[in-house]
């Protein structure tokens, strides 16, 4: 804040475009997706007691990958990158599948800094499935609410872990208990294990239902060298991504229904200030894009910018899927308005990505330290 | 309808006179309810700017509100007013304005009183906006009429004994006037009604489906063809409910608002302070608007206001809840229950801050959007040139639908 | 800031129309103004070197009594009310009328609380001009930049203040060296009296050019009884009014131009983005009149509510009425961006007007505290 | 024309060579600026994608960059880019596309040395967005044409020697075929070029008034009746500047801002430091969709959020600088002087914040205003119904004014 502060100084761009590969990757996904997966089924599954589509997750593991892409072949994923994963996450998010990705994503970003080679490469294959324990809203820098009893025959685990991403199916929890270092605990499948209680809460958004965790002398093996702020970093940047995904999808929604939908005579798309929010809606999407695939880029590459970028990508990209899961719900009309259109599916899930791993209003606070804007 | 026991400058005194003389004769509290409202009709005190004989006595309108508040003080029996609300706010000044004599005795006494509840039947799901394109149709059949059809978004009418319709009677005639108004019988063959779930997992409105039900000519209110002037009539008496008293400051939706942020100062970020002010001062703004259109109104200047009033109030509903969400962290990603069911009659502010947002979503669309709103404000206010359109002059079943 | 803090308790709303008197009063300013000070003979005088328009100054005081509405007959007024200065306020805002006004309304505020009589009967008879030597841009709640010598044959002021309102033509300056006291100073015409130097400064708004004022030993009397917070609160809501005026005329003007321009062979009136544009400027005006109106009520009744209602007034009206100034300058297209076109005098004063006695920024600050809503 | 002289796959190697074998043979220093330039020109190295004797080498696009980085780095003359941006970036590609060898010959040589300045004569008081309804009329005379009319916001005509001019010739024709391009002598009689004031105080574009301006049929582009075509074009090469280099962080008018926040800590408040925040997120998100149109366009995807860029661009150097007025309180509302000048071609960013409020309210009008940019947007990249417009067809003389 001295009287002479420097402009800060401009990291390099990158490659901000799609490649090939991660086109194919797209197509494979999107194709799986839209056949197993379309909206219908996916709404109908909300009303069930089985809110994760654990057969669609197989598939995606198994035969695409998914899970494994960010992790390198020696240590038996696919050795691509944070890239491919962000393209995978646009097309989930234009599904809103119900499937364990962003809770695999930030635990995959978190075991990659462990030794813990043998559980890593289970998650990469699909084999099992990794949840890590912290609040949903959490942006980085905030604290852990649970506490390591170390006993004689092991590390006993205590505290209660309330509103956790994708830990409903999970059958391994990573639990931050100081910046470095996690509490590794065998969850069990179908509620718990020893010393575990998971209870499924009941959650606005219905195709990412979030699960509070009580450990009550839960066995723990404490492994070090995870870095808990920079997975959460790389989870708020693949997000973005997601809510790009999100986003592109109701505008062209939005798009289709409005060419064919017709009153007054007329085409609604033809009304010209329903034509300009539209326009206002497809350039904020572009910049989405820009912001989630620089994020993207600086979580590939290592760049010391990723801070930034995420910051960035994750203000902007949370308010890009609200504005465009809320206009395409008001453009809809009252279709929009029922529970058999898919509108709220949208509006649900960005509604409270607005909120996870931390708000717009968060990630502008983390981006005034880092660029030297101080309040 | 005239009347002619009627005092032509019948005062507030004269009323409270008749109200006490009333209660004297008809105690609440031993009196059987609907017995007790039945006799208010029959003494005029029902409604009284309405007709002697309709449950009225030709007084002003500005009158009703000493009588309802007397005859609430005593403690007497309530006519359902929440429950029948299209009953008392729409269909009744319709019927008066439009119906025939034996249709005032027939309908009126039991709408009033609440015995018999009341919906709307208008809107379609292929003409929400654009009502006059409704497709439902009518056909004439002897002293009958045969209609097929579906209606949506129509509240009430699971508890509803009749329902007011407009359908189709000529689709050869241009849109606005093929169109004829109907009173339907909500228990005859060929009605179903079903429960439509909205985004807050409740049913708070119903899809009425109509098989060949069979209505009978005289249930029909206005002429043939006329049925665009009467559902406007009724819409407009919808949009009267703005003014008289003042608003509350913080009503609303700022109101949860506020109270959570004094509630959790751990929540506080410059940030969201900043929003939360925005949001209290726009709806201040809003709230003296509110009052200056019910000063100007009540001063005989019924201002175009309203609409713009309607557009405020939407996004402030919206703003202030999804705030809300964000000052509530984490718990802001709860829900209540999704569970498909019937919703009470119920105060919002006392809802979860998730279930108002996902509400008000419709405030924004229910009642006319904000969009068509503002091109009532353009062009009826402002005076700029309408919307092109080409559906006004060819026939219904030309249009493209 | 209790768990319990209950909702604010609402004050009486009060009449919130414009009476006959009122209109009539309106009518008579801007017959006056329309005659006398017409847009292009605005914009010429801001070429001159006397950018008040002091003849018509002199009219408006003493043919319509504009300066002594709000002064008490017994002391020499006119025995209305901060309601009609609103008015008066509406019609001169909407004219932009270089007249200082604003100036006058602030030291006639801050003179009904003094024993000054003779002077405030001038002022009110527009016999001389007052006005209050604090910086533009300061709401209530900020400090005083001047001090006083108590010397032998009397008080000498000493200081700078920067950016005074209307003291261009003002024969007397007011200064604010308490909470409570005031140092009258006279200022002489054209230049300074004694001791007393002012510099009018290039100003955005060249409308309402603003002056530095320097005391160098300028002989004063200090008066008591003075309440600057309350005469500043005045100023803020009276320039609600004016602000509400100015809006009205973008939007009015707006409207003409829009129906008579024809692009593409329509009326640019007929697309409908633009049509929503101005409605929603249209809705935020009905709103900006009741907040003004509400503002011009508590300060006509002494009404215990008035720093809200002039807090809510001056923040909301700010942003309307810059809204309309820009949206009426985008919305004429190249020719608003001249010079012999009359929307930038609009936006000049808008622009500025949004600093005047308090930004919106700081009157949301002040209600925070008002309306216990804490930051 | 085509060129026999140039080697079929000229590369980057190649033309380094070249620049340096000119540069030995020319040496910059001792060189006279205007002797220098009409030899780097007749060497074809001014623009080397064009053809050989016109500038010259008929060389990919691309490698024109590292050329004037050579030349920069030697010290060469410029020829003034700034002053000649309407030559050199539009009438000089409209000229090579359209014009004839003898036009080619005539114009592109002191064009391109910055001998002649170019201004450019589209926009008239009645025709803004709407080009085509443009009124200046040209009536053929013989071989000469005879022009009246007016034109308006024409940068650099008090330098410029030549003017691209488009004309009505055929007023009974519907809008967009009766117009046709001509080059104009801006010293011809009746070419009366006055300065435009504009709301800075400065006069930066200017008023041009054609009065009886004879031009002959020889400074015509493309036929008669196909100036609509010929403007398109010209056009189309203004909107090829985005991309090209890194955009630093914190370019625009969000500079300015974050280094007042930074030096002024005593004018912090949170409600602005929310406000300033949002607007750096969002000038970091225009920067990096800039960034990615110009990849985009380097792979050859010439994707249209080049209008998008624009309206953001537009309002975002609209929003930062009137929020560095609040942030600079008093001295926000002070003014550097509304004095009448010629203003000079300067570094906006250097200029008083409240100049660049001003100035920047016409980035939404200037080269397309932000509404025309969401019609093209909603029209060409969503897919969406075209506005209705009835002025396609009908003769010009006839159309509504």
């Amino acid at each position: 804040m001295s009287a002479a502060a420097p402009t800060p100084s401009t990291p390099e761009t990158g490659d901000l475009l799609y490649s090939d590969v991660e086109e194919d990757l797209r197509a494979s996904v999107r194709a799986l997706v839209e056949k197993q997966a379309p909206w219908d089924v996916v709404l109908a599954r909300t009303d069930t007691e089985e809110p994760v589509d654990t057969d669609l997750w197989k598939r995606l593991t198994q035969e695409i990958g998914v899970a494994g892409l960010a992790v390198p072949e020696e240590r038996g994923g696919a050795g691509a990158s944070w890239r491919e994963v962000a393209v995978v996450a646009e097309e989930l998010g234009r599904a809103v599948a119900p499937v364990p990705f962003l809770g695999t994503v930030v635990a995959t970003a978190l075991l990659l800094g462990t030794g813990e080679d043998e559980l890593l490469a289970a998650v990469a294959a699909g084999e099992r499935t990794a949840a890590v324990a912290v609040g949903a809203t959490r942006g980085p820098g905030r604290p852990v609410p649970v506490t390591v009893e170390r006993q004689g025959g092991g590390d006993l685990l205590q505290g209660t872990v309330t509103a956790v991403i994708d830990a409903v199916t999970a059958d391994v929890l990573l639990v931050p208990v100081s910046g470095t270092e996690i509490a590794v605990v065998e969850a069990g499948v179908d509620g718990g294990g020893d010393g575990v209680t998971r209870t499924t809460a009941e959650s606005l958004d219905m195709t990412r239902r979030l699960t509070d965790v009580t450990f009550d002398g839960a066995p723990a093996r404490i492994v070090a060298g995870a870095d808990v702020e920079h997975a959460l970093r790389i989870g708020a940047a693949v997000l973005a991504s997601e809510q790009l995904g999100l986003a592109e999808r109701c505008l062209a929604d939005t798009v289709a229904y409005l060419r064919e939908r017709h009153q007054f005579g007329r085409a609604l798309a033809s009304y010209q200030a329903l034509k300009h929010r539209l326009a206002d809606l497809w350039v904020a999407i572009t910049q989405a894009r820009a912001t989630a695939r620089y994020a993207a880029r600086c979580a590939a590459d290592g760049s010391p910018d990723l801070p930034v970028a995420a910051a960035v990508a994750a203000a902007h990209g949370s308010e890009v899927a609200l504005l465009a899961a809320e206009d395409s719900l008001q453009l809809h009309g009252g279709i929009g308005f029922t529970w058999e259109h898919p509108a709220h599916l949208f509006l649900k899930r960005a509604r409270a990505e607005a909120l996870l791993l931390g708000s717009a209003d968060h990630h502008r606070a983390v981006l005034a330290e880092l660029v030297d804007l101080p309040a | 309808m005239t009347s002619t026991d009627t005092p032509p400058d019948l005062g507030a005194e004269d009323l409270a006179a008749r109200v006490e003389a009333f209660l004297a004769e008809h105690d609440p509290s031993t009196t059987e309810p609907s017995e007790f409202l039945r006799e208010r009709f029959a003494a005029g005190l029902a409604w009284v700017h309405y007709p002697a004989g309709l449950g009225g006595l030709g007084a002003a309108n500005g009158l009703q509100t000493a009588v309802d508040a007397a005859f609430a003080e005593a403690g007497a029996p309530e006519n359902r007013p929440r429950l029948n609300v299209i009953g008392l706010g729409m269909a009744a000044p319709t019927i008066l304005r439009f119906g025939t004599e034996s249709q005032h005795r027939r309908w009126l006494p039991s709408l009033w009183t609440g015995e018999d509840i009341w919906c709307q039947l208008f809107s379609e799901p292929g003409a929400g906006s654009d009502l006059a394109g409704l497709a439902t149709s009518a056909v004439r059949d002897g002293d009958e009429w045969v209609v097929n059809g579906q209606k949506v978004w129509t509240s009430m009418a699971h508890h509803a004994r009749w329902g007011i319709l407009v359908a189709r009677t000529d689709p050869s005639a241009p849109k606005h006037r093929g169109l004829s108004y109907f009173v339907v019988d909500m228990q005859a063959p060929g009605v179903e009604v079903r429960g439509l779930r909205q985004i807050t997992g409740e049913a708070e409105f119903n899809e009425v489906f109509l098989t060949d039900v069979r209505i009978p000519d005289d249930q029909r209110l206005g002429e043939v063809g006329q049925g665009w002037a009467v559902a406007q009539y009724t819409l407009m008496n919808e949009r009267v409910a703005i003014g008289g008293g003042t608003l509350p400051r913080e009503s609303g939706a700022v109101g949860p608002l506020a109270a959570r942020w004094r509630e959790h100062p751990e929540a506080h970020t410059p940030g969201l302070h900043d929003r939360m002010l925005r949001l209290w001062v726009q709806t201040e703004a809003a709230r003296l608007t509110a009052e200056r259109l019910g000063q100007q109104q009540a001063a005989g200047q019924p201002g175009p206001e309203g609409s713009g009033v309607k557009i405020t109030y939407a996004r402030l509903n919206q703003e202030c809840s999804s705030l809300e969400l964000e000052l509530r962290g984490e718990d802001g990603l709860r829900y209540p229950d999704y569970t498909e069911r019937r919703p009470e009659v119920e105060d919002y502010g006392r809802r979860d801050a998730a279930w108002r947002y996902l509400r008000f979503r419709a405030n924004s669309i229910e009642g006319g959007t904000s969009e068509i709103l503002r091109n009532v404000v353009a062009e009826r206010v402002l005076g700029l040139p309408a919307e092109a359109r080409a559906d006004k002059d060819v026939p219904w079943k030309d249009l493209p639908r």
